[in-house]
């Protein structure tokens, strides 16, 4: 950690062109949250530390016509106090809101907890489950990516040199659809997602599930996006064959670790009780929209 | 007479397994002497780490005690605390 | 029935009390709410310089060479030093204090000589110009290691080819002694009666194993210290500990110095819970500071508290109660072997001691081994070595209540522990609060209150001896008659504020006129350190011997003064009256203080004891929990501690000391652990993945008060601090075993854990 | 590279400071500041000792570089109280006996501060969550919620 430098752009033009003078030896921060406990603890092997805490597209959220833009940095704390985002995408908030503790909600931000590439990150599976989508700018201009697409295995992103992530992209929320996010911790706070389930589904106005994306977090190296537990519910009135036929998927989806936070076991059980109550909860939020 | 009681381990290194005694003495000190003449060796033990109980009142470092004629000694182990 | 006699006659003393029993603010309050209280590594000297500690990545290893070429060519880099720069010590060296301490032990835990024993195990120090630089040296350190198979559980170091930690220990209180080294460092024995042949007339018998955790005292405040050595050898040591008279005979021998050539200042302690009974940093600093001629700061990492600073032994407990119908216990065995750490000395026979004491038991057979692995040195943690006895003890008491089909709490008031009732250990209880806790707890509405589905309550009692030792205070009379209170006892959790009580009692002058402090070892005489719970009734014992002396002094000023005899004189509300005729105008005590020039000089008095008479503490918990059947996850819906504490001197802090123990105890039921991987590298290194409660965790933990005066103290006060960490980890597991309906024996009783269980069941 | 220079107002006195990078805002205060009330207790923003407010926001000091809070406004514990004027939290942290040892005081009363700020009206469930970041070894937390209550409404003027 010797000498390191120390910069806060003002505009993406500028961070791209930090990060790629500096060759893959700069490191963004948004919140710090994570990147300070790995510089403290030494694992962070960075030239420079790019700060984008002060340019504006960052830290701003945007109703559009066809959806919400969310700044990479902007915090927890933030898009929770956002009654637009709230009311359309529950699931996406309820999962950033559950990052750490108060004080960690003023800082962490929903692009710092994916680009981090921790298989337990709370923020992801909720937008795996919305479909949201990332703004990557780089050399070459931007491109616009799926948050499943992001993280290849534990810290590692799909981001070239030079790239990084600038916001998120929520579309609206259909009609008769709702979104949760549920995870389980051995306390009742301050822990990592032992398992996290995200959930967005679609009725009709016969209460069939028309469409629905389920994500897990923290049952295999990178958040999942499970085709399987979608498939056990659309085309259903989301009954209890359906529910009982979803937990089996969730749990048949996950390829987790033994490690101090679960066991092999324990994860791939609860994976599937948890993708059954968090689809109760979006199945009820989508029966009010 | 005081009733001396040694604990289990200690009696067996030293005192062929006998845990009970009785020994005369006004104080520790002269009961610890007389057990000493007959079992040498057993003073030093008894001044690793082990504390005296009087008739229930224990002391963590003993010497000059008082017992009395008909006094219930236990040696035990000191007790630490958090 | 003694108990509502008790009562009364606590009530009435009570009510001869002016100070003692009210709840005042503390003396050192202010400073800590205003962020002005000097804590641990809050201190620093002019020219100081920063250490670091290189520590072994390995469990178990030989160190082959190490070489600190590089690093001390650094720039900045002013002194380093490994075992090699430390006194030889001999095997033999141990003093009796408190325990027996082997110094050749602690010097080798303090830094590695020829192998590391743990994770963590200090190897090497640094002290350079800045933390960074200090940081950056010693990663320039080159350690050599041939690493050793590790063992990390009592059950692997015990079977016959582990790993041997230390060739030539051979296991004590054997008969005969094995001639083969071990990792066995010693077997104890209590035995009352023949448990053997008393089991053949038990009706019903229960007998089950159990294990628990290693867990950490968990103190917030990292370890911390400044030590500056000056030319002429003079060392001064800024510290945050149990003791600094400890901290001083430690670093004394360690470092082979005269206790006169070493000062300790104790700074204000965040938390010790018995893990700042030892030394870990202050040697190195003082080495260092010696090398460098400066002052040399130390500060641990959280990291570093984990792996490398006193955890309390966990262990495996195999536990047997045989019974009558009627549930008169007729029989108990006990055999435990506890994780000693990288060291002897486990609290194994204190376990073994204290886990069957709440009963009246004639035939009782106690073993105890204590067993080393590769992990950091146990310490201290509140009622040492009791809580893992209890849990067995109180959950075997659970499941012959069940058995037995009487209520828990019934089961254990016909077996309660009283005046004249032999404990394990053979003393006779002398006056005892163990059946008056049974009967409040219930009485209590909590015990008494519905449950709901996969709802479970668990009840469970605990004992702790308390202690006296050695204490030491001075009381000084300034000359406008306000007193300072001098001890050599540091204040972990408010004790400044009940000496200031105990002696404002006894002087009958407001507690604001009185100023408790805590002196440095030049200060006043010798005290043993905080821990035991001895301090507010040792040490107060020796504020109140020294307050009755300066009273003495002044009744004697005053009887100078009036020209009368002093047993003419009458002191009562801090002024001191003539009996014998009423021509004198009484005197206040500033009006003695002010002619002190007159009357013989300054005014003061003193008192260094051994207190005896410390009064045994019994304590009784109510648990109700909620468990989610689908993932194992335990909410602690509602908690109750009820505790003998003889007289509460200051019963907002009484019932501070019961809460914050019960909350360590739930902790260690429910989520605390240490994670090693196989190799013996500690993975949870940090309060994310070392699970404390948390403020959302924990419902309000309701208190209940009960005074039986400790007949060997002036103001009947027993022990407080120990007891309340004894009966959680029972009364937890009681709890959720009747929400699952299954018996739970292993903790901590994590998730993943309990819904194994629940799994294997159907 | 060279130290940062930074400047910033702390507890509303303009303050400065140089830093290298790699400083936290807690290393700033304590080392380089003396302002020492703000506690290490683990330095990776899981026992809330070092609680803070920045531009309004409650963070854990050792979570934010001392180069960040250029141009910002910090409060620390020292500059909670007015002179010897305590404020509600620290008078019923000190009537409720709501510390022990009192390293984990200040962080908690920062934090416990921020929480009536937003919320004047906390339930207790509100007050345990909001305060989870921040450990407390000792006391069990029971005295530290029943005065942070006491405080809430005394500052509701309800006391």
């Amino acid at each position: 950690m010797a000498n390191l430098d120390y910069s806060s752009p003002s505009s993406v033009k500028e961070v791209v062109k930090i990060l790629t003078a500096a060759k893959g030896k700069a490191k963004v921060m948004a919140g710090g949250t994570d990147l300070l406990v790995q510089l403290r603890a030494g694992r962070l092997k960075a030239s420079t530390i790019v700060d984008v805490k002060n340019i504006s597209e960052l830290r701003t959220i945007k109703k559009e016509k066809n959806g919400f833009t969310i700044g990479a940095a902007v915090s927890g704390a933030e898009l929770g106090a956002h009654k637009a985002v709230n009311k359309a995408w529950p699931g996406v908030v309820e999962g950033l809101e559950l990052i750490g503790s108060t004080q960690i909600q003023g800082r962490a931000s929903l692009g710092g907890n994916l680009c981090n590439g921790s298989p337990a990150a709370d923020g992801v599976p909720g937008m795996i489950a919305a479909g949201a989508t990332c703004l990557i700018a780089g050399p070459k201009g931007t491109r616009t990516v799926p948050v499943e697409k992001i993280v290849v295995s534990p810290g590692k992103t799909s981001l070239k040199s030079g790239e990084f992530l600038v916001s998120f992209f929520l579309p609206n929320r259909p009609k008769k659809s709702g979104d949760a996010y549920l995870r389980f911790i051995p306390r009742t706070e301050m822990d990592i997602a032992v398992v996290g389930v995200g959930v967005s589904l679609t009725i009709d106005k016969k209460g069939m599930c028309t469409d629905a994306r389920v994500s897990l977090g923290a049952v295999a190296p990178t958040a999942l996006l499970v085709k399987n537990c979608a498939n056990a519910l659309i085309g259903t009135n989301i009954d209890e064959d359906a529910l009982n036929a979803l937990s089996e998927a969730a749990s048949s989806a996950c390829n987790p670790i033994d490690d101090k936070r679960g066991t092999i076991k324990y994860r791939t059980k609860v994976a599937g009780v948890l993708a059954r109550r968090a689809t109760v909860i979006a199945l009820k939020r989508a029966r009010k929209n | 007479m005081a009733k001396v009681t040694l604990p289990i381990e200690v009696a067996r290194s030293h005192c062929h397994g006998e845990r009970g005694h009785d020994v005369s003495g006004s104080d520790i000190r002269e009961i610890v002497k007389k057990l000493e003449l007959q079992f040498p060796g057993l003073r030093e033990r008894l001044n690793q780490g082990l504390a005296v109980a009087i008739d229930g009142e224990i002391f963590q470092d003993w010497l000059l005690q008082e017992v009395e004629t008909d006094s219930e000694v236990y040696f035990l182990p000191a007790i630490e605390g958090g | 029935m003694g108990n509502e006699k008790d009562h009364l006659e606590a009530i009435e003393g009570k009510e001869k009390f002016r100070y003692i029993g009210t709840s005042p603010i503390r003396p050192d309050g202010v400073d800590k709410v205003t962020g002005r209280a000097n804590f641990g590594a809050d201190f620093t000297a002019n020219g100081m310089i920063h250490g670091r500690v290189v520590r072994s990545p390995h469990a178990h290893a030989k160190i082959k060479s190490i070489n600190i070429e590089k690093a001390l060519k650094m720039k900045g880099v002013k002194a380093i030093v490994t075992g090699q720069d430390f006194p030889k010590i001999d095997p033999s060296d141990k003093v009796v204090g408190e325990v027996v301490v082997s110094f050749y032990d602690m010097s080798q835990n303090v830094i590695a000589r020829d192998k590391v024993f743990y994770d963590g195990h200090a190897v090497a120090a640094v002290a350079a110009t800045s933390i960074k630089i200090a940081e950056e040296a010693a990663a320039l350190i080159e350690i050599e290691y041939e690493v050793l198979p590790a063992v990390m559980t009592v059950i692997d170091a015990m079977k016959k080819n582990a790993p041997v930690l230390h060739k030539g220990m051979k296991t004590e209180g054997m008969d005969p002694v094995p001639k083969r080294s071990s990792n066995v460092a010693s077997r104890a024995e209590l035995k009352l009666g023949n448990a053997t042949e008393a089991f053949k007339d038990a009706d019903v018998i229960v007998e089950r194993d159990y294990t628990a955790q290693t867990v950490h005292q968990g103190y917030i405040e990292p370890h911390a210290c400044v030590a500056e050595v000056s030319a002429d050898g003079m060392a001064t040591i800024w510290s945050s500990s149990q003791g600094q008279f400890m901290v001083r005979a430690f670093v004394a021998k360690l470092c082979a110095m005269n206790a006169s050539k070493i000062k300790v200042i104790p700074s204000e302690i965040g938390g010790g819970f018995g893990g700042k009974t030892k030394v870990y940093l202050e040697p190195l600093a003082l080495l260092l500071s010696r090398q460098s001629g400066r002052p040399v700061k130390m500060v641990m990492t959280r990291e570093e508290v984990l792996r490398a600073t006193g955890p309390t032994s966990g262990g495996h407990a195999r536990a047997k109660i045989g019974a009558k119908k009627d549930g008169t216990l007729v029989a108990a065995e006990l055999e435990m072997e506890y994780e000693a750490g990288a060291f002897a000395g486990s609290p194994v026979k204190l376990g073994c001691m204290t886990g069957f004491a709440p009963y009246n038991l004639k035939h009782v057979s106690c073993i105890g081994w204590d067993v080393v692995v590769n992990r950091p040195q146990a310490a201290a943690y509140r009622a040492p070595g009791a809580p893992v006895a209890a849990f067995a003890v109180e959950s075997a008491m659970d499941e012959l209540a069940d058995t037995l089909g009487i209520d828990p709490l019934e089961l254990r008031i016909k077996n309660a522990a009283v005046e004249g009732t032999q404990a394990p250990y053979g003393v006779k209880f002398p006056k005892i609060g163990c059946l008056e806790t049974l009967r409040q707890a219930k009485a209590t509405e909590h015990y008494n209150m519905p449950l709901g589905p996969n709802q479970g309550r668990g009840v469970a009692s605990g004992f702790w001896f308390n202690i006296g030792g050695q204490s030491s205070a001075s009381v000084m009379v300034n000359p406008d008659g306000t007193v300072i209170v001098a001890t050599g006892s540091p204040d972990i959790g408010g004790s400044r504020a009940s000496m200031a009580l105990m002696a404002a009692e006894v002087l009958g002058i407001d507690y604001d006129n009185i100023k408790p402090l805590v002196a440095d070892t030049e200060s006043v005489p010798f005290s043993d350190l905080t821990g035991g719970s001895r301090v507010t009734f040792a040490t107060g014992k020796a504020v109140v011997e020294a307050a009755e002396d300066a009273v003495n002094d002044m009744k004697r000023r005053a009887a100078k003064v009036w020209d009368v005899d002093i047993d003419q004189v009458e002191w009562k509300d801090g002024i001191a009256t003539c009996i014998e005729t009423d021509i004198h105008k009484p005197m206040t005590i500033a009006e003695i203080a002010a002619m002190a020039g007159k009357t013989g000089g300054a005014i003061s008095g003193k008192a260094n004891i051994n207190a005896k008479g410390a009064g045994a503490a019994f304590a009784t918990h109510i648990c109700d929990v909620e468990v989610d059947p689908e993932t194992g996850y335990v909410q602690v819906l509602r908690y109750t501690a009820v505790q003998d504490v003889g007289t509460a001197i200051h019963p907002a802090y009484v019932e501070g000391q019961m809460q914050g123990g019960a909350v360590q105890g739930i902790g260690w039921a429910l989520n605390e652990e240490y994670v090693y991987s196989k190799d013996g590298q500690l993975q949870n290194t940090g309060f994310l993945d070392y699970r404390v409660p948390v403020a959302s965790d924990m419902p309000m933990i309701d208190t209940v008060i009960v005074e039986v005066p400790n007949p060997g103290h002036p103001y009947g006060v027993r022990g407080v601090g120990e007891v309340p960490i004894v009966p959680p980890l029972g009364a937890v597991a009681n709890a959720v075993s009747h929400a699952i309906g299954i018996r739970m024996a292993d903790l901590p009783m994590s998730p993943p854990k309990i819904l194994a269980t629940i799994d294997a069941a159907d | 590279m060279a130290k940062h220079h930074v400047e910033a107002i702390i507890n509303g006195d303009p303050a400065e400071f140089l830093c290298g990078t790699e400083q936290t805002l807690l290393d700033c205060l304590r080392d380089e500041l003396s302002l020492t009330g703000s506690k290490e207790g683990c330095s990776s923003g899981d026992c809330g000792a070092c609680s803070v407010m920045l531009d309004g926001r409650l963070v854990c000091a050792c979570l934010v570089l001392g180069v960040e809070v250029n141009g910002k406004k910090v409060e620390t514990i020292e500059g909670v109280a007015k002179g010897d004027d305590l404020h509600p939290l620290q008078k019923h942290f000190l009537q409720e006996a709501a510390l022990q040892c009192g390293i984990c005081t200040p962080g908690f009363i920062i934090a416990a501060k921020a929480l009536l700020k937003e919320n004047p009206h906390p339930t207790e469930t509100e007050i345990r969550y909001w305060l989870a970041g921040n450990l407390c070894r000792c006391t069990g937390y029971d005295k530290i919620i029943a005065a942070v209550q006491k405080a809430a409404a005394e500052m509701r003027g309800e006391s």
